[in-house]
């Protein structure tokens, strides 16, 4: 079980598709730094493809740091001590 | 309780990886777990710098690490990336004939050789 | 006198662009240059209000964009399809901006002598 | 034994992370790791034939990986819907490599402890 | 007029939709570094976008350090010496 | 003939920017245009490091902007912009009671408002 951690704005760089392309139905995604403007993306196709799946995260530090506080229910919310935690629940980490 | 090694590859300042790597280990360490050390690559090893003058609002990231290194972390940055990228310890410095060096004690100018080292722990993670 | 066109193209907070786009700004602005602040793509992030960077250890640099005046920075442009992309409307911002189609965007853009983007 | 995984997602020259990854690999197979060198997206560049990268002042690395088996390093994976996409096939690449799909990369990248990215 | 300098590869990066959308009949492109990867994109929707403008530059040097030597007409080929050229064709250049 | 400014915000080695600005400012010269400066800003402030020391195979960029400047293109670098990464001319150094400096004549420590001076030419480009 792989923790993929995506940094880049899905609006701007493709990293969000590569990595939604290795993730098994098993693995976990944080999104952190300008990763969290994927809230944004409503409209977008890439965030149906979150919306199907499960073990979607999101660091909370990085939302209030970009005036961002509204978050749908199927991401769920972690501060860095349950980041720490979820490193360890997921068998390696991939960084993006 | 388990032990993380930290490999951070983006550059302070211009990426937010290095505050993110510090927030994390800071985390890590809170809730007990060890970190058997940092390792700098890439455009990461001006965190090696012991010359980075920010503005007084502004982190001083250095400062960070070496707090870090108080609490037991050890540091290394990779001795290669760093002279290509004119961070130069003792033996560099010396080569070049120069009076001072911006890579100092207790940051620890290492080969790739170190990283490999610091693979033997529960979890890589890398900002 | 010259005239600088500063195009904002990322988000902040994950790079340092944005700040030291600003930073640029503010030192033409006091040139007397005339400034032109555009905001495109990801860069329209950058005027998102409430933003609280001290929480990961950065520099809340957006408060600044509500002196530009004093800067004699008037003209700041927003992108309307970056901005409708990214799910905002002109309320989400922290200071009046003048909204403009990319064609529009692009009409303003060549009334400068240079441009530079961040 | 450790072992590592190195996954390439850049194209080459026109940043570091190809030459800098390439240099990991090898001192990790000449200290006896087991290395996985993954090459997804555009990371499949570097293995493009025929690379003259003196000509933009650039060092050409890439005649290294014909050496990666002197390394110990033979497990070298790429990502066949990158390569399409890419409008390229196996004939383009300098080396012989595994073609896999997605699904099956990333089951291959789970046999590893530890995974990088550059 | 301006001329674009695009620098990212389209397959990473969405900088080419971006300079694509602010482009007037007359401006012009240059795609050059990892933004000459776009000859491989003859399937993508931007790659469409490119072959219907007047005005694709692509920097000779940046291709042949990348091993890529098929160009379509569509795109005129430079070198240094023309690109140094074209800046003062245009009137203002924009870096992606 | 035109003259041109060349602002450089990319870093050496970690980016091409600033080779693609070696090669075009020297076939800029070479077609007789005149170069009014060259601005390191950003990440590209480590083109201004004394200390760049890559292996003999890969070019040393630092020498390469000598070498300009021996050809009269005058070199500038954001001195705030500097200083956060850790070079620092010999003001900073000694108000840190350095023995060293990593920024060095020509290259000249500049504030913004000398790249508002090199706005004063025909066209900017920006790597």
């Amino acid at each position: 079980m792989i923790l993929h951690l995506l940094r880049s704005s899905p609006f701007s760089a493709l990293d969000i598709a590569q990595s939604l392309a290795l993730m098994d139905q098993d693995d976990g995604l944080l999104l952190m730094q300008d990763a969290v403007y994927a809230l944004q993306g409503q409209d977008q196709p890439w965030f149906e493809q979150l919306q199907q799946r499960q073990g979607i995260y999101i660091l909370k530090e990085d939302m209030q740091a970009r005036g961002l506080s509204h978050c749908p229910s199927f991401i769920e919310q972690v501060d860095y001590s349950k980041f720490v935690t979820l490193t360890l629940t997921f068998d390696q980490v991939v960084t993006w | 309780m388990a032990t993380f090694s930290i490999l951070v590859t983006s550059a302070p300042f211009d990426s937010q990886g290095s505050n993110s790597a510090l927030q994390f280990i800071r985390a890590a360490i809170e809730s007990g777990h060890s970190i058997s050390g940092v390792f700098f690559y890439q455009s990461a090893i001006t965190n090696a710098s012991a010359w980075q003058s920010p503005p007084a609002d502004e982190l001083q990231l250095h400062q960070e690490w070496l707090a870090l290194h108080q609490a037991g972390v050890p540091l290394h940055v990779c001795a290669t990336a760093a002279a290509r990228r004119g961070i130069l310890g003792a033996d560099e410095a010396q080569a070049k004939n120069l009076s001072g060096t911006n890579l100092q004690e207790p940051v620890l100018a290492s080969g790739l050789g170190q990283l490999m080292v610091l693979l033997n722990s529960d979890r890589l993670v890398q900002f | 006198m010259q005239s600088i066109a500063i195009i904002n193209r990322h988000a902040p907070h994950g790079s340092s662009h944005g700040q030291e786009a600003l930073d640029l700004a503010l030192v033409a602005g006091s040139f007397g240059q005339e400034v032109g602040l555009f905001f495109i793509g990801d860069g329209v992030f950058q005027l998102l209000r409430q933003q609280q960077p001290e929480t990961i250890l950065r520099k809340n640099y957006s408060k600044t964009f509500a002196a530009l005046e004093f800067y004699d920075i008037n003209t700041i442009i927003v992108c309307q399809d970056s901005l409708k992309e990214r799910g905002l409307g002109e309320d989400d911002l922290s200071v009046a901006v003048e909204l403009l189609s990319p064609t529009a965007l692009t009409t303003r853009l060549k009334q400068f002598q240079h441009i530079v983007s961040f």
